[in-house]
């Protein structure tokens, strides 16, 4: 069994060795990715001591099946980027494993002043690789909303400490518990913003649609599903594990993430550009999984994040190198696009099918696990509005995928001549990962019981939660 | 054959047919004929196996007379159209994709009509909703793809909330259990009844869902228009059959405000039905494209299932059973005679042919069938069915749904004649000169169809003893069958007397006819013109525009569209809105913008306190 | 049903065509009186119809004429159900549903052979006709909608049996008084009287659906007609003035009926087709929507009489 | 026309006569100034349905081919359009001495002169114009030729069929159709 810290140091370590081995070092890069994938598998579960202080008193890395849920996501779709876009990823060596490490570490680590640390390192790592989209002014702009927001968390973070006198989470959700809640209203206020710019939740979300708007396949993949992933499972360690707020903070909490699903949906449904829908749908999800953990939803939310990574990582990818290879991404330009790349096509369709949640793919199963936890809570009207909103995501989805299939003018029978020319958007080991985690989604969808078994298993999530549902002990006959 | 092994094979076959499609365009087409027709065989088959529960990992499934009758109705329109896919290949932009989802969507009709559960019921639905939605688009509109899965997720939404809302009450996805738990509390129910029935109201183009109708009907490749006519529509009374039946609504709301006996609720949903009829049949009237013009009639019709089902009684519940047969039955051959045409002239614009008839006599006798049914005129089918309506209605005396019931009734004249008049009737154009009857393969499937509509008048009790078993697993009196008579309180049927006393006047009016001397034949131009020489039959059809004087008294009338038009509009300005206050792309407004939310957690804070 | 059924049936095809041919012909002596005019003789539609059978005929394909027979073959089979003062050649198959549907096959098939003749007239003609009869058939199908609630019976026969007994009293035109006249209005739209006879304007769109007719299929029309007024008019005898205890009686209500309808007609100009529409919508429909509330909820003038 | 021809009608041929002879209805070709005179032989002051006689909309339910006056050969050609549109038994009567021998247009360039060189007229009603009494006097005449079986005109126009149809094309001259607004 391995030390979890293994997955910090490795790819910190060799993050300085690829700044010596220039030649090699997008072979580096492949190797430490795929070191950190196998690793999860023989990662030992508990705590570890850094430094040999026991906690509260010293730094611990904290390795549950949240944490390890938050790693396979990232780590797979990480590996899943460096194998699309190797080319790119190249130049972005450094900065790529550096930000490995950083993610690994804001996932495991059990203190909070350390996931500042953490979060720092991933954000760097972040402002430098959204530079790739050769338009400053956007990075500047994340820049800028990335340091207040580090500011506004490490403000927050002070303030708890003046109040509690410690930074281990374990021992702040114990002392956070026995507070007045009210007066957790402004750590919770700050630390809130330090998060939700990187978890692009509103209001601090400002600097999404520059960055993915002009993101390549690469950094629209990273951005959209290994970044916002990490951060909405930190965002879930803080708010459902960590700072457990009650009363009016919680609901305004529950309604910022509301509001960011609705308007996120809101604003993906009249874009024409196929990563502005994307991003804004992204953005939605995460309002959604904001919304799930401030209610203390954590399995719901973990499926919801898992399922929009996945999605969001095949069809930021194609959509970036569809702007490569056409030069735009109005869908309305790209009528039949699919019909020389019928795989991608088919990957991308499984892909925006799941994200709306059609049956026998598995965002069907985040979707009903999400509606059966509020049920279950006797919560009836937020389920109602994702519904509704389900039903948007639905219909610009579904637009988009007609548009992209077929070819031809409105009221006129399709037109194979008028399709968009070009095969082989993505080269074959592109094309084989995208296809891939495709078959993943249908696959976990096929068997939503055992994927959801497999993403709680062993000893549960923070909180002792659990799949909401389970299809096989509802079924028909009994 | 366990249905989960059954649907099994049929989504192998399906994907079989895909690849066949690959290799040879006609040859797949001749594979969606033989899995359907398969498929058909083996659901009739399953007639002795009612009762059976299955389960196959987390599907469920219940063999019902209810489901079987579905079924049976489904894949007989599904089976039938088929027959026209092989020549409709090359037309088609993906034709191993059509081929594919066809018979996947047709797999999902028989899922979900053997669903034992309700988790079971809405995987098979959306899975309809999906493969027919990428049907769709591969006809003459993306947009009415994409209106069609609009609102098919609007019913499916609301569906699932009510699923969910029925299993938090009462912990079951059992689809009679779920739904009898909810008996304590009438507001839950209440809720649990109108989002239910919602995706059936969708599914069936009950106002204010209609819109989707004309666009994907008319839109779709025209191999898929009879299906969707025939066939996937009745899913949604499957919904509403549901609601009825596993749902007990009228013990449920047996305590609530009730008008003529009915419950309010199932009385409000009863006048939505009366208003799709309205509006199916004026919109209908005033269409100038074939196929349009039938999907507004499946509107209509659509009313009279949905009321006739809801009754829940002993005659007009039969009567919106049997109707959902007829209409079948006589939807998918109109739409399969307008698709023979189109095949042979290209066109589906009633102001664009003439005179079929004297080309395409067969096909033209098969619409002309078709529609006397579809309009409820002896000796079809659809007069048996809607005379049970009509029945049940004047036995509970709801006047404002019989009024509405009888409007669609006269008025589906006014429609049904329009084509029959435009496409078959009239001038022959001078384009259509040399068209030909479709061949041999093509017309099977309409024959077919039309001995089935004209069965199906002469002798009703054929579908009408399926309908008493389906009665009586409802728990409600069945409708009393005598030989060859229907019995209801107010009188009864004899649809087989009515046919003889019907050939018995036609024989003496052939008679008549022959006795006197043999006419002179003259050609279709030579017609009094006041005098005047006409060489052009174009201008001789009179096609356009019909109803003239008629249309022009409700003109101006609202469209239903508009306002999901508007609906639209206004998510897109908000999320115009979002974008521009949010994401503007200045930090500066961003921070204001976190400033304003700190202010509300310091309110927060303070409320607390 | 046996064969004596059939001929029973052929008698009253028979019986009903001298009678309601010769009162035809009376009424139009009536019509002409009404014109200060001396008038045909009593017999003169007899010779009109014969000449016309007698005479050569154009077709204009096998619709042309299959439709003719068709039309007639429907309305002879709806003729045989209609009850005449008790008698019935098929008992129990006067289901009102049955008969103004089975008229809608006489109906259809017509407007099929006139539009199969190619003629533009002929398809306005149709439109116009069905656009009559959605016109004048939903005010008067919700009266015998409530009259068959009311008195839980949907056969024609029954419905005439059950008014009989109380004299003029208990006539459905006197019990559902509103209903009663728009029954006779719609009467006047089914028969194509005046002012509701825009559909066969002469002048205008030379005589609409019969525009192609010559010889044998004129006369087949003409016989129709005569079949399709004996229906319409016996509907409304039957369901709202009691049709008759006797075969005497019933001819001369029928007589009344039909000449009285003759004599309104005499007298009015003719409606253009969306002026009858809304015409019918507004005045009949209201009539018959309130006569059906009354009915329905108080059973004013049905169960509560006298 | 032929009149001393012998009656060899069939017992069914003398029925369907007088059927024919008591129903006469009429097909008014109504271009020429006489059409003004039928209102009245209509309507109450003489009451033409007396005799059986009423208007009709189209030829092919009319009997009789009524030419009220004056023809030019434009209408000329519309006429034996509407008369072959007819169904036999038929009947043509010229109104109106125009129809006679051309009347006042004897010299117009536009029309033509004697009917029964186009079409089989079997009666004439001569005046200019005739008042109704003589319409009436004049039918009266043909209900009693066609009881009597002696308008045959129908039968000596199909037997005569070359004659006419010369005749006809003599008088039209050679017509060039492009379409129905240009000939």
């Amino acid at each position: 069994m391995l030390n979890p810290v293994l997955t910090i140091a490795i790819p910190l370590g060799l993050s300085f060795l690829s700044v010596i081995l220039k030649k090699k070092r997008g072979w580096v890069l492949l190797a430490a990715a795929c070191a950190n994938v196998v690793m999860l598998f023989f990662l030992e579960k508990g705590e570890v001591v850094i430094g040999g202080f026991r906690a509260p008193f010293g730094i611990n890395l904290i390795l549950d099946a949240y944490a390890l849920a938050g790693m396979a996501v990232a780590g797979t779709l990480f590996l899943a980027a460096v194998l699309v876009s190797r080319d790119k990823a190249e130049r972005f060596s450094t900065v790529l494993l550096a930000a490995l490490a950083g993610i690994n570490g804001m996932l495991l680590t059990g203190d909070l002043f350390n996931l500042f640390v953490f979060m720092e390192i991933t954000a760097i790592s972040a402002y430098l690789l959204s530079s790739a989209g050769k338009k400053p002014e956007h990075s500047f702009n994340y820049l800028v909303l990335g340091s207040v927001g580090s500011v506004f968390y490490l403000l927050g973070l002070i303030l708890l400490y003046s109040m509690t006198g410690t930074l281990n989470m374990a021992e702040m959700s114990r002392l956070a518990g026995s507070m007045e809640p009210a007066a957790l209203a402004v750590p919770v206020f700050l630390i809130f913003t330090g998060i939700a710019v990187e978890a692009k939740l509103i209001p601090a979300g400002g600097w999404v649609r520059g960055v993915l708007g002009n993101s390549d396949s690469l950094t629209g993949a990273l951005f959209a599903s290994v970044y916002s992933g990490a951060a909405l499972f930190v965002f879930g360690r803080i708010f459902a594990d960590v700072l457990l707020s009650e009363g009016a903070v919680q609901i305004v909490l529950i309604l910022l993430g509301l509001l960011t699903f609705a308007f996120g949906e809101a604003a993906a449904f009249r874009q024409t550009s196929i990563r502005r829908i994307l991003l804004y749908s992204s953005i939605g999800q995460s309002g959604l999984a904001a919304m799930l953990f401030a209610t203390g939803l954590i399995f719901p939310a973990v499926l919801v994040i898992i399922s929009n990574s996945v999605s969001k990582f095949v069809m930021f990818t194609t959509a970036g190198k569809i702007t490569e290879i056409h030069g735009t991404d109005d869908y309305r330009e790209l009528g039949g696009l699919f019909r020389g790349n019928r795989l991608i096509g088919t990957a991308f369709t499984i892909s925006a099918l799941s994200l709306t949640g059609i049956p026998l793919l598995f965002g069907f199963y985040a979707k009903l696990n999400v509606l059966a936890a509020y049920f279950n809570g006797r919560n009836y009207f937020l389920p109602a509005v994702i519904l509704i909103l389900a039903m948007v995501e639905g219909a610009y989805f579904i637009r988009l995928l007609i548009r992209l299939w077929t070819p031809g003018k409105e009221g006129e029978e399709p037109d194979a001549g008028a399709a968009t020319k070009g095969t082989g958007l993505f080269k074959p080991v592109g094309a084989a990962v995208v296809f891939i985690l495709s078959m993943a989604i249908l696959a976990a969808g096929l068997l939503p019981d055992h994927a959801g078994e497999f993403i709680s298993s062993d000893g549960g999530l923070p909180g002792g939660d659990a799949p909401s549902i389970n299809l096989s002990l509802t079924k028909g006959g009994q | 054959m366990s249905i989960a092994v059954f649907l099994a094979i049929l989504i192998i076959l399906a994907a079989a047919s895909f690849f066949v499609t690959a290799a040879n365009k006609k040859a797949g087409g001749f594979a969606t004929v033989a899995v359907s027709l398969f498929a058909l065989a083996m659901v009739l088959s399953m007639k002795g196996s009612v009762g059976g529960e299955q389960s196959f990992m987390y599907l469920g499934f219940s063999i019902t007379t209810v489901g079987w009758y579905f079924s049976v109705v489904m894949l007989t329109a599904y089976s039938m159209t088929s027959f026209f896919n092989p020549f409709w290949m090359k037309k088609m932009i993906y034709p191993a994709g059509y081929n594919f989802l066809y018979l996947v969507s047709m797999a999902g009709t028989i899922g979900m009509f053997f669903a034992g559960d309700f988790i079971t019921l809405f995987i098979f639905w959306e899975t309809v909703v999906w493969s027919s939605a990428f049907i769709i688009q591969q006809g003459k509109s993306r947009k009415a793809s994409y209106v069609y899965y609009v609102l098919s997720a609007v019913g499916s939404m609301a569906t699932l909330f009510a699923i969910m809302l029925a299993y938090s009450v009462s912990g079951t996805f059992v689809i009679r259990d779920a739904f009898t738990g909810l008996a304590g509390s009438p507001g839950t129910a209440l809720v649990v009844f109108l989002a239910f029935i919602l995706s059936g109201l969708s599914k069936m183009g009950i106002f204010p869902f209609h819109v989707w109708l004309p666009e994907a009907h008319g839109s779709a490749p025209h191999t898929f228009s009879p299906v969707l006519s025939g066939g996937l529509v009745k899913m949604g009374a499957f919904i509403a059959f549901l609601s009825v039946t596993a749902f007990p609504a009228y013990e449920i709301f047996g305590d609530m405000l009730k008008i003529m006996g009915i419950p309010a609720p199932i009385y409000f949903l009863m006048l939505l039905g009366a208003l799709s009829i309205i509006i199916g049949t004026l919109m209908a009237i005033k269409q100038e494209d074939a196929k349009r013009l039938l999907a507004y009639s499946s509107v209509a019709n659509g009313g009279y299932i949905l009321i006739g089902i809801l009754m829940l009684d002993q005659v007009g519940f039969a009567g919106g059973m049997m109707h959902l047969m007829n209409h079948a039955l006589a939807s998918a051959a109109a739409f399969l005679a307008i698709a023979a045409v189109a095949y042979r002239t290209g066109t589906t614009k009633m102001s664009e042919m003439g005179g079929m008839i004297h080309r395409m006599p067969v096909t033209y006798l098969v619409y002309l069938i078709s529609i006397i049914s579809m309009a409820g005129i002896p000796p079809m089918g659809g007069f048996v069915s809607k005379w049970l309506v009509f029945q049940g209605l004047a036995d509970k005396g709801l006047l404002f749904i019989a009024a509405a019931a009888f409007f669609g009734s006269i008025g589906s004249f006014m429609y049904v004649f329009r084509p029959l008049s435009a496409v078959f009737l009239g001038q022959l154009f001078t384009r259509d000169k040399d068209v030909r009857e479709v061949g041999f393969f093509m017309m099977f499937p309409m024959v077919v169809l039309t001995l089935l509509t004209l069965a199906a008048g002469v002798f009703p009790n054929i579908i009408l003893r399926v309908v008493t078993e389906i009665q009586k697993s409802a728990g409600i009196e069945p409708v009393t069958l005598a030989r060859n008579t229907i019995v209801t309180t107010n009188g009864f049927l004899d649809a087989f007397r009515v046919f003889i006393v019907f050939g018995f006047g036609f024989a003496i009016a052939f008679v008549l006819f022959i006795v006197r001397r043999k006419s002179r034949k003259v050609g279709l131009m030579d017609t009094y013109t006041s005098a005047e020489f006409i060489h052009t039959p174009e201008l001789l059809h009179y096609s356009h525009s019909f109803y003239a004087p008629f249309e022009r008294l409700y003109d101006k009338a609202p469209d239903t569209m508009n306002m999901y038009k508007k609906i639209s509009a206004g998510i897109a300005e908000l999320g115009g809105l979002v974008e521009a206050v949010f994401y503007g792309g200045k930090p500066a407004k961003t921070i204001f913008w976190i400033m304003a939310a700190g202010m509300v957690f310091f309110l927060a804070g303070g409320v607390f306190r | 049903m046996n064969a004596m059924n059939f001929v029973y049936g052929f008698l009253v095809l028979v019986a009903v065509f001298i009678f309601q041919t010769t009162l035809t012909g009376i009424n139009r002596k009536v019509t002409a009186r009404l014109q200060k005019r001396y008038g045909a003789r009593w017999y003169q539609q007899f010779l009109d119809i014969f000449k016309a059978m007698r005479k050569d005929s154009t077709s204009h394909g096998w619709v042309f004429d299959f439709g003719v027979i068709m039309a007639l073959g429907g309305i002879m089979a709806t003729v045989i159900f209609i009850p005449v003062a008790g008698f019935e050649a098929f008992p129990g198959l006067d289901n009102v549903f049955v008969i103004s549907y089975l008229l809608a096959v006489g109906m259809l098939g017509m407007a099929m052979s006139a539009a199969g003749s190619g003629n533009p007239w002929a398809s306005i003609g149709v439109a116009r006709a069905l656009t009559n009869m959605l016109a004048y058939d939903i005010p008067l199908m919700i009266v015998i909608f409530t009259m068959i609630f009311a008195f839980d019976s949907a056969s024609v026969g029954e419905l005439a049996a059950m008014q009989q007994g109380m004299g003029v009293l208990g006539w459905n035109a006197v019990r559902m008084p509103l209903g009663g006249i728009v029954a006779v209005i719609a009467l006047l739209g089914m028969l194509g009287k005046k002012p509701f006879d825009s559909f066969i304007a002469p002048a205008e769109i030379a005589s609409g659906p019969m525009v192609e007719y010559g010889g044998k299929h004129l006369g087949f029309m003409f016989i129709l007609h005569e079949f399709m007024t004996f229906i319409e008019v016996s509907l409304i005898l039957n369901l709202f003035f009691g049709g008759g205890a006797t075969i005497w009686e019933y001819m001369l209500k029928y007589a009344v009926l039909y000449t009285f309808t003759t004599i309104i007609s005499g007298v009015m100009p003719r409606f253009k087709i969306d002026q009858a529409v809304k015409y019918f919508y507004r005045v009949p429909l209201a009539m018959a929507v309130v006569q059906g509330l009354v009915v329905i909820f108080t059973g004013l003038g049905v169960k509560i009489w006298f | 026309m032929v009149l001393d021809e012998k009656d060899n009608r069939s017992p069914w041929e003398k029925i369907g006569d007088y059927f024919s002879a008591n129903s006469v209805w009429m097909k008014w070709y109504c271009t020429g100034c006489g059409a003004i005179e039928m209102p009245p032989t209509m309507t109450s002051r003489f009451d033409m349905e007396r005799l059986g006689m009423g208007p009709m909309a189209t030829p092919r339910q009319a009997d009789v081919l009524l030419i009220t006056g004056y023809l030019s050969t434009k209408t000329l050609r519309r006429v034996i359009y509407s008369y072959e549109q007819m169904n036999s038994p038929r009947y043509v009567v010229g109104f109106g001495s125009c129809t006679v021998n051309g009347g006042i247009y004897y010299d117009s360039y536009a029309t033509i002169n004697r009917l029964d060189m186009y079409l089989p007229v079997d009666l004439y009603i001569a005046g200019c114009m005739p008042r109704p009494e003589a319409i009436m006097n004049g039918f009266a005449k043909l209900i009693d030729m066609i009881k009597k079986g002696e308008a045959r005109g129908w039968r000596h126009y199909q037997e005569n069929y070359e004659w006419y149809k010369k005749n006809q094309l003599d008088s039209l001259g050679e017509v060039i159709i492009k379409d129905e607004f240009h000939e």
